[in-house]
């Protein structure tokens, strides 16, 4: 059960990849992204787990001692937390481009949008 | 010897040499007029011709090339007798050959055939162009096999020097070229009937198709130096091919002779061939005479 | 052949058709028609072979007659066709679109009558006479003779006979 | 000392900033936004400075009170300080090119440009894979903000699809860092370097997706479709960004973080690279938009780069050099070339031709090109030369092949493109506009390009000793190029006159082949340079180009060394590929004689480094002891020469690249420049004598490639209508008998070969003055609308006369020298039947002689040229120069081939052939010149005296005179037989020439065309199936990578 | 042509014939210069001919005479019907090469003219240019009546009566047409002539050069060549 949390995040990251490159509407595109960020997170923060410990917030007087050995690794978290700041940039980019790219053309659809090839 | 004092015989050679030319003209004339069933004009009427050309009162020229090119032409001529060793042995006829070799008697026949093209073509007239092309066209395939030839009796002799592939011919009628490269003597036969200009390969004057091809401007003194060099470069030809293939000649009796038949080949193979067109005789000289040039070396250097 | 004419005289106005051989007819057509016809026997009754073209001064009636004589090498019959114009203004149409040596022979009848064919290639250049002033030298008014002997230096003292005359005389020497 | 950290703080501070002035006049916001990328680039520049002048100490910056690894930390060291630098410069200039641009979009464009360039500069400073994801992630979207921003109808779906491929690329990236410190516990680079952590199965993985992402970042053929699509889409400006600055901090990172992965990694980059550089060049060859194209170029660079990253430890000190002499190239070239892109506002390359109306941006788009193809002096092809050593030196060939060939893949469209923007039609298009703004980065652009390469010269072995004083001349030439061509002519004649004056008695007494071919190069300058006194106005960029070729030339014989030889002969190659594209219909032959120069450079490269190989000698003694290979040595440079020389197969260039040229220049380029390629083979065999190739004899096969030459060229010479393409011919037939000559190794065939050099240069110079002399009064090329000219131009008539005896080997002349020669050669050789056709080819040149002269000079004057004037006297006096030296060498010989025989005896030792005062002795035959020379001038005389005699009072008269069958000539042009004169040639023989030679390089070049444009398909414009492309390369890497192949 | 023609003439009776091929022109130099072409000045000589006396030495003349005798050269030029009567000339039968007779290609390099019967106009332009592009000495032979009065031809429109108001002639076969002997006979009665040193109608020519140009130019009115063809 340990890895429970890393197994889906891989499924959430490739379940969000599927769509991602599947989905021909831009917004259920953006949409395949954030489930994969998602899924990254939900990685980063299972990698951090360790059996039968707390978290790293040092609210109870137990864990400041021998600090290290009860607590899970604490920079995992503090990273996601930066991931998701980035996803959720990444995704209001993607959106903003979901918008220019309707007012365009009046249309969702990635093959709409090949202007430029070759 | 000194250049200055072999000046007169060379001289002295050059006007036997001359004479023996229209002779021998007029001599062919004859015969080929018997072969036709004719009697044929006299034996002198060459000497005729000739004085009534420069007897001639009047001449118009075209320009300074018209009258250049008359003077490179007999130069040509002229040119490959000064360089030619005569008589095998005598230094009194052993013209100008100290200067150069076999090749610079070759390229001096390029000197006259430029000459001709250069006064043919200030003519203006567009048969003189239309001849030259041919001429030139056509000597360019007479040239390969000769030069097969020519390579054959330099490796066979070692040597480029006209008085030594004679040197070398000496002692016997086995010794000629003939008898130890026949391929070579082939190959360069075939193409003394193109330096010749005999039928079939007369294409460049033809005379009712272009009315006489190069010299079509010509006339008067002007043709008589050229009729002068035709005269002359035939049977300095002959003796060139005489000198390369029969041994050469030891006195002026024997030259007379062998020039005289080797010269007749050509009449021979004239009066019995028709004419070839000029891309028909270009294409025929890089077939058999070329295979007979590659054969002579191939000869000389394997067997 | 009969055929051929009963056929041409339902299609074309002809008249005057003598048959002057088993395989060669006469016959004429007005000066309007003359192309047609010979159209129409070049493409429909396979006269491909335009054989002559030429003219006949009729002064008298001032009149020169065309004589177009056309070739049928299948069942090898000549037509012969004549036609009338007038001698005061004489032009004709051109043939020259039917057959492209028709242009020469008008070239030759403009030079020699004086006949002109509007349109047809180099009809007004010179044929046989370079730089001729006079009037055509084969109508009947043009006198050669005397044009002959202004212009040609006769040598004095050629005696000329008239030949049927003379043979006349020779072979016949007692009437 | 500012603390490096300051980049950060006041990028930052500046971003948020001027979020406050938002309603601010932009002028303003835009000027504090340069500010602030000056400043960066001051505190880069500041240590730069420092640790190259004073070996400062790299620095750390900690953050957060803790030592790494516990928290970030960032290293500003000396790599660093000059990667900083050059993405700050690259910032303050892209910054100030488009300032119109964000003066319109206001401060959000300028925030997210801000971000940009903090995010890279952050990526090279950091020592944390976390930061620099996250920096990534900043310029990524920095760089999609700005696509978004700027509003430019054509980017925005670029823009997303770029956005799907990195944030794709991203999530790889994110999951490769988070496993690396799963496994390896430390997110700290020099942490992980120090402690070899990244050691288990599983953190290779992690390395792998951490690398490959970056490899992606790179944009690897083929996996790139997005990057091409925006660097078609977006603007010029931040095309030039994107290529700059991201791909070159990018690749820095990659270098940085290659410390910890596996060795293999390595070579996997290497090859990625390889990929990339020849399969992105083989596609731009297809590409008709100018910006796409760069896009192609970009990737190719950094797939060079990646190659010579991947091979840094094989290239060991000289890694640092290489790498940054391409990647400084690639980063003026291609962000000044995006910023030509900017100003001139065509997509398609053929629409370039408006840089026409402002020749000095000509010149810059030149300068960018050279560089970016790697020609001196330009710091490019210093690297590329120290790679290609290199990699010889290790042995890895098939590498030199790759890079070789992808280079030259790189030229085909480069100089394509060139060659449009120099002449294609420029009239319709329209005039671009020059804001100072736009000017302001490409001319700093241009000066940074010549800085670094006087720079970077030196620091190579062997680099001082490069002769760049004729290169400060030229620079100081194009100063003064609005001068008229008069000033300028007579400058440059004086020099040339003073260089040789220096040079050519150097040589004298000491070393006979260069005093002979620094005369003909540089005597022959000076003559073919009096013609230019003719030409009125500036001439503009003529004078550079001609002088980048001679010196280019001299440098060839003055060189002692491979080096100086390649260097050499690269700046003759720009030289004459700038004065052959000057001729008006030149352009495609200009560019088809460059690919051939390229190809052949290419392959004298490669033999060199194989020469080089295991030898730390430059000097050409290394080909003759580069013993395991020589022939194969040989072989390759052989092949150099040989596209110079014109020979059978390389020759398809000449014609059109000769005739088309100017009247001047065509004497330059054939009489003076096709003699480079006979010194690079004196040089090649007389240090490499022999070469044989399993029973092939090269020479041997040199030899029959020469006979062929010599006859096909002879034979085409003679059925030209055009009288300059006739001449080219004509050289490609004389350089046959050349390369004979040399391929026969012996005394006399060098001796021949020499002989016809020397002819050859004096002949084909005299030919074509004077025909280009009688060209320009004509105004025609074609021979068979001239004619007659005798009467009106009879000093141009002699001196072809004297031309064409000579060609012919007419004796006395001295081409009768060659001749006599050669049958000498051969005959003692044993290359008998070769040599027989060899004589024939040179009885062709009958034909063509008589035709020149004839069509020409003889026959019927034309209409329009019964009031022609004499050519002009400035071609007249060079002609006649030439003519008088003829003469001399025609009847004194000995004086030449006396000594020339003595130097040969040194290689050849039986020394052929005895002098004697005039008189040559073979051990076949003798040549007397003088006496010959003598007696023919007597004879001549003699019979002249005599026909003028006999024809006193001959008549003039005029040209229609003449015998007509009793009629007369109507025109001229239709008396005067000149056209198809040779029509029963081209009938009996004209199946020789066939042109399958042509048409197999046209089937050649119509393979690669096709295949690149069935290649690029795969583009096919739709952003999923970009990112699928990125999978699947991760997929197949992964497969490959861990299936053992390296 | 004709169209050239027609405005050429237009008002001037006396240029009705000017030939097209002389009229003035225009081209346009490469160099922007318009020339003029006037074509019988810009392309022909057209000096008068010059008398050439004989040698002053009688002896030596008749020398060259006999040489100038001995090898005629004919210029190949049949103008009218008898040219097949020149041509058995050189069949072995009657072989006229025995008496150094023989055919030259071009005006250039030949001697003597057989205008052979008839002579039309269009034909006389050609042969006086023909004749006047062959060298002093030369020598004329009419060949049948038509060359001496007109012969059957007399009264046609369109052939000359007497050659020898055109050309100087040197000797009349008569007949109509004569046969091969009588060639011969001609031809040795030319002989005989030039020995005496009675063949100089060069010299005669350019004598009277006015009267025979203007008899010429009576009846050739399309006159499209210099006075004298050199």
């Amino acid at each position: 059960m340990e890895y429970i949390g890393l197994i889906t995040g891989f499924i959430l990251v490739i379940l969000g990849i599927w769509g991602f490159l599947t989905q021909k509407n831009i917004l259920k595109m953006i949409i395949g992204f954030t489930i994969s960020d998602t899924g990254i997170n939900v990685i980063i923060v299972s990698i951090s787990y360790l059996k039968n410990r707390t978290a790293p917030i040092l609210n109870r007087p137990d864990l400041l001692t021998d600090t290290v050995n009860k607590i899970t690794d604490p920079v995992p978290q503090a990273l996601v937390l930066t991931a998701i700041v980035i996803g959720v940039g990444v995704t209001a980019l993607m959106l903003s481009y979901a918008l220019r790219l309707y007012q365009e053309k009046n249309t969702l659809d990635i093959n709409n949008f090949k202007d430029l090839k070759w | 010897m000194g250049v200055f004092t072999k000046i007169p015989y060379v001289l002295l050679g050059l006007f036997i040499l001359i004479n023996y030319g229209l002779l021998v003209t007029g001599i062919f004339r004859r015969i080929s007029a018997r072969i036709g069933k004719r009697i044929g004009m006299p034996v002198y009427q060459p000497w005729i011709n000739l004085v009534k050309l420069y007897a001639k009162r009047s001449s118009v020229y075209h320009g300074i090339m018209f009258y250049l090119g008359p003077v490179f032409r007999l130069g040509g001529g002229v040119g490959i007798f000064l360089f030619m060793p005569l008589i095998f042995g005598s230094e009194y006829f052993s013209n100008f050959s100290f200067a150069g070799d076999l090749i610079l008697i070759m390229y001096f026949m390029f000197f006259g055939m430029l000459g001709m093209a250069l006064g043919a073509g200030e003519g203006g007239h567009p048969y003189s162009a239309i001849g030259i092309s041919r001429g030139l066209a056509q000597f360019t395939a007479i040239e390969l096999p000769l030069t097969f030839a020519i390579i054959a009796i330099a490796i066979q002799y070692q040597t480029l020097s006209l008085t030594e592939i004679v040197a070398a011919q000496q002692g016997g009628i086995t010794h000629w070229v003939l008898f130890t490269n026949p391929f070579a003597t082939a190959a360069g036969m075939l193409s003394f009937l193109g330096a010749m200009g005999a039928s079939p390969f007369n294409v460049v004057r033809a005379p009712q198709e272009i009315p006489i091809g190069p010299p079509v401007e010509f006339n008067s003194g002007f043709l008589a130096v050229l009729r002068t060099n035709a005269a002359l470069l035939h049977i300095v030809e002959a003796i060139l091919w005489m000198n390369l293939f029969f041994g050469g000649a030891t006195n002026w009796i024997e030259l007379f002779i062998k020039s005289f038949c080797v010269y007749f080949f050509a009449l021979f193979v004239g009066t019995v061939f028709p004419r070839f067109r000029v891309d028909q005789s270009i294409r025929w000289y890089l077939k058999v005479p070329l295979i007979l040039g590659i054969l002579a070396i191939l000869y000389i250097k394997f067997i | 052949m009969k055929e051929l004419l009963q056929r041409l005289e339902y299609r074309f106005d002809v008249s005057d058709i003598v048959q002057k051989r088993e395989n060669q007819t006469f016959l004429t057509i007005d000066k309007k028609h003359t192309i047609s016809l010979i159209t129409h026997l070049r493409d429909i009754e396979n006269f491909s072979h335009f054989v002559l073209l030429t003219a006949v001064d009729w002064i008298e009636d001032n009149l020169f007659q065309l004589t177009y004589i056309l070739h049928n090498p299948e069942v090898n019959i000549d037509i012969a066709i004549r036609t009338m114009i007038s001698r005061d203004n004489p032009e004709m149409d051109s043939a020259h679109h039917l057959w492209e040596q028709v242009a020469t022979y008008q070239r030759e009848l403009k030079e020699m009558f004086g006949i002109n064919f509007p349109g047809s290639p180099g009809v007004n250049d010179s044929f046989i006479l370079e730089g001729w002033d006079d009037i055509p030298p084969y109508r009947r008014d043009f006198d050669t003779k005397k044009y002959t002997e202004e212009t040609y230096f006769p040598r004095p003292g050629r005696q000329t006979n008239d030949p049927a005359e003379y043979m006349k005389n020779k072979l016949y020497p007692n009437g | 000392m500012v603390n490096p950290i300051h980049i950060v703080s006041i990028s930052l501070g500046v971003a948020f900033f001027l979020g406050f002035l938002r309603k601010a006049n932009h002028n303003l916001t835009s000027t504090i936004m340069l500010l602030a990328f000056a400043a960066n680039a001051f505190i880069s520049a500041q240590w730069l400075w420092a640790f190259i002048y004073s070996n400062t100490e790299p620095f750390y910056i900690f953050t957060a009170g803790f030592r790494p690894p516990y928290s970030i930390s960032l290293l500003m060291g000396r790599n660093e300080a000059i990667f900083t630098f050059l993405i700050n410069i690259a910032g303050l200039l892209s910054g100030i090119f488009m300032l119109k641009t964000y003066l319109r979009h206001g401060v959000y464009a300028m925030m997210a440009f801000l971000g940009l360039i903090l995010g890279l500069n952050i990526i090279i400073l950091t020592r944390d894979l976390f930061n620099f994801f996250v920096f990534m992630e900043v310029s990524s979207i920095a760089t999609a903000g700005m696509i978004i921003l700027i509003k430019n109808v054509k980017s925005v779906s670029a823009g997303f699809k770029y956005i799907v491929a990195s944030s794709l690329i991203s999530i790889l990236l994110l999951l490769g860092i988070v496993f690396i410190y799963y496994f390896g516990g430390s997110l700290n680079i020099d942490d992980m370097i120090t402690n070899h952590l990244l050691v288990s199965k599983g953190a290779e993985v992690a390395v792998f997706l951490v690398l490959m992402s970056i490899l992606l970042e790179l944009k690897p053929f083929p996996a790139n479709g997005w990057a091409l699509d925006v660097y078609e889409g977006s603007l010029p400006g931040i095309g030039a960004l994107l290529s700059a600055t991201s791909a070159t901090a990018v690749y820095f990172v990659l270098n940085k973080l290659l410390a910890f992965a596996n060795p293999y990694w390595y070579n996997v980059v290497a090859v990625v690279g390889m990929i990339s550089f020849i399969g992105s060049n083989l596609l731009g060859i297809k590409q008709k938009n100018a910006q796409r194209l760069l896009g192609y170029s970009s990737v190719g660079q950094i797939g060079l780069l990646l190659v010579i990253l991947g091979f840094s430890n094989t290239l060991g000190e000289k890694f640092e050099y290489i790498a940054f002499g391409v990647l400084i190239s690639h980063y003026l070239a291609k962000s000044g070339l995006f910023w030509l892109a900017g100003i001139v506002k065509q997509d398609n390359i053929k629409n370039w031709a408006a840089l026409q109306k402002k020749p000095i941006f000509l010149f810059f788009m030149g300068v960018f090109l050279f560089t970016l193809a790697g020609f001196p002096p330009f710091p490019s092809f210093f690297a590329k030369w120290q790679l290609i050593m290199e990699l010889s030196t290790a042995g890895m060939y098939a590498w030199v092949i790759g890079i070789l060939f992808g280079s030259f893949l790189e030229a085909v469209y480069l100089f394509r493109w060139f060659g449009y923007a120099m002449k294609g039609e420029h009239n319709d298009l329209p005039m671009f506009e020059l804001p100072w703004h736009k000017i302001l980065p490409v001319v700093i652009g241009v000066l940074s390009v010549f800085g670094i390469s006087y720079i970077s010269k030196d620091w190579l072995p062997g680099g001082t000793s490069l002769n760049f004083i004729p290169l400060y001349f030229i620079a100081f030439m194009y100063l003064i190029d609005f001068a008229p061509a008069k000033v300028k002519n007579t400058i440059v004649i004086l020099v040339i006159t003073y260089y040789s004056w220096l040079v050519i008695p150097n040589y004298y007494n000491t070393d006979i082949i260069r005093l002979i071919f620094s005369s003909i190069f540089l005597i022959g300058a000076i003559l073919t340079l009096i013609p230019g006194y003719l030409k009125k106005g500036s001439r503009k960029g003529f004078y550079p180009a001609a002088l980048l070729m001679f010196s280019g030339l001299i440098g060839l014989v003055e060189s002692t060394n491979i080096y100086q030889f390649f260097f050499s002969w690269e700046l003759m190659t720009i030289g004459s590929y700038l004065l052959i594209i000057r001729g008006k219909y030149s352009m495609p032959h200009a560019f088809k004689y460059l690919l051939f120069s390229v190809g052949g450079a290419y392959f004298m490269l490669m033999g060199f480094g194989m020469a080089h190989a295991g030898q730390a000698s430059l000097s050409f003694d290394i080909l003759r002891t580069g013993v395991p290979y020589s022939s194969i040595i040989f072989l390759l440079i052989a092949i150099g020469f040989m596209t110079k020389l014109a020979s059978l197969g390389f020759h398809i260039w000449l014609p059109g690249a000769y005739g088309e040229s100017e009247a001047d220049v065509a004497p330059m380029v054939s009489s003076i420049l096709i003699n480079a390629g006979v010194f690079g083979f004196i040089i090649l065999m007389t240090h490499i004598p022999d070469a044989n190739i399993g029973y092939f004899n090269i020479p041997y096969m040199l030899g029959w490639i020469g006979v062929i030459s010599a006859l096909v060229g002879n034979i085409m010479a003679s059925l030209q209508e055009d009288a300059r393409k006739l001449v080219a011919y004509s050289s490609i037939g004389v350089m046959g008998y050349v390369l004979f000559g040399m391929a026969m190794m012996s005394h006399l065939g060098w001796l021949t070969a020499i002989t016809y050099t020397i002819n050859h240069f004096l002949f084909k110079g005299l030919l074509f003055l004077a025909i280009g002399g009688v060209i320009l009064r004509t105004k025609t090329f074609n021979m068979y609308e001239m004619g007659g000219l005798i009467k009106k131009m009879p000093w141009s008539f002699i001196a072809v006369l004297i031309g064409i005896i000579t060609l012919a080997g007419i004796p006395p002349l001295s081409g009768y020298a060659g001749k006599w020669l050669f049958y000498n050669a051969i005959v003692l050789k044993g290359w008998y039947i070769q040599g027989a056709f060899i004589m024939f080819a040179g009885i062709i040149a009958f034909l063509y002689c008589f035709r020149l002269i004839y069509a020409i000079f003889l026959g019927q004057l034309k209409d329009e040229h019964r009031n022609i004037k004499e050519a002009s006297v400035w071609f007249i006096i060079p002609q006649y120069i030439i003519i008088i030296t003829i003469m001399l060498f025609s009847a004194f010989p000995q004086y030449v081939l006396n000594p020339i025989g003595n130097w040969l005896s040194q290689y050849f030792p039986n020394n052929a052939l005895v002098w004697n005062g005039s008189l040559a002795t073979s051990s076949l035959g003798y040549w007397n010149a003088f006496n010959i020379m003598m007696i023919v001038m007597g004879m001549f005389v003699v019979l002249l005296l005599f026909l003028l005699l006999v024809n006193r009072g001959s008549k003039k008269v005029g040209q229609f005179d003449i015998v007509y069958a009793a009629e007369r000539p109507e025109r001229p042009e239709t008396t005067h037989m000149a056209y198809n004169l040779y029509a029963h040639y081209n009938k009996a023989i004209g199946f020789l020439i066939t042109p399958w030679i042509t048409k197999s390089w046209d089937n050649i070049s119509e393979w690669v065309n096709t295949i690149a444009n069935h290649t690029r398909k795969i583009y096919n414009g739709n952003g999923q199936a970009y990112a699928l492309h990125i999978l699947i390369y991760i997929v197949i890497a992964y497969l490959i990578i861990n299936g053992g192949l390296f | 042509m004709s169209e050239i023609n027609n405005k050429n003439t237009s008002g001037i009776e006396k240029d009705k014939f000017f030939a097209p091929e002389n009229e003035k022109r225009t081209v346009t130099a490469p160099d922007g210069q318009i020339i003029e072409i006037d074509p019988l000045n810009d392309y022909f000589c057209g000096d008068a001919p010059r008398v050439h006396k004989p040698h002053k030495n009688k002896l030596f003349e008749s020398f060259l005479n006999w040489a100038r005798a001995e090898s005629i050269w004919v210029l190949g030029f049949g103008t009218g019907c008898g040219s097949i009567e020149l041509y058995p000339l050189l069949t072995p039968r009657f072989d006229a090469y025995r008496f150094g007779i023989q055919m030259a290609p071009t005006p250039r390099q030949s001697s003597l003219m057989i205008i052979s019967g008839y002579l039309s106009v269009k034909t006389l332009k050609r042969v006086v240019r023909s004749y006047e592009q062959m060298q002093n000495p030369k020598f004329v032979m009419g060949l049948g009546s038509c060359t001496i009065n007109g012969g059957m031809y007399w009264d046609s429109y369109n052939t000359i009566n007497r050659l020898d108001y055109y050309l100087p002639v040197d000797t009349y076969i008569a007949g109509c047409m004569p046969r091969p002997e009588a060639l011969l006979a001609g031809f040795n009665h030319l002989k005989k002539a030039i020995k005496e040193g009675k063949g100089e109608g060069a010299n005669k020519y350019a004598e009277n050069f006015e009267w025979y140009k203007a008899n010429q130019k009576k009846i050739i009115k399309d006159w499209n060549m210099p006075d004298y063809n050199w």
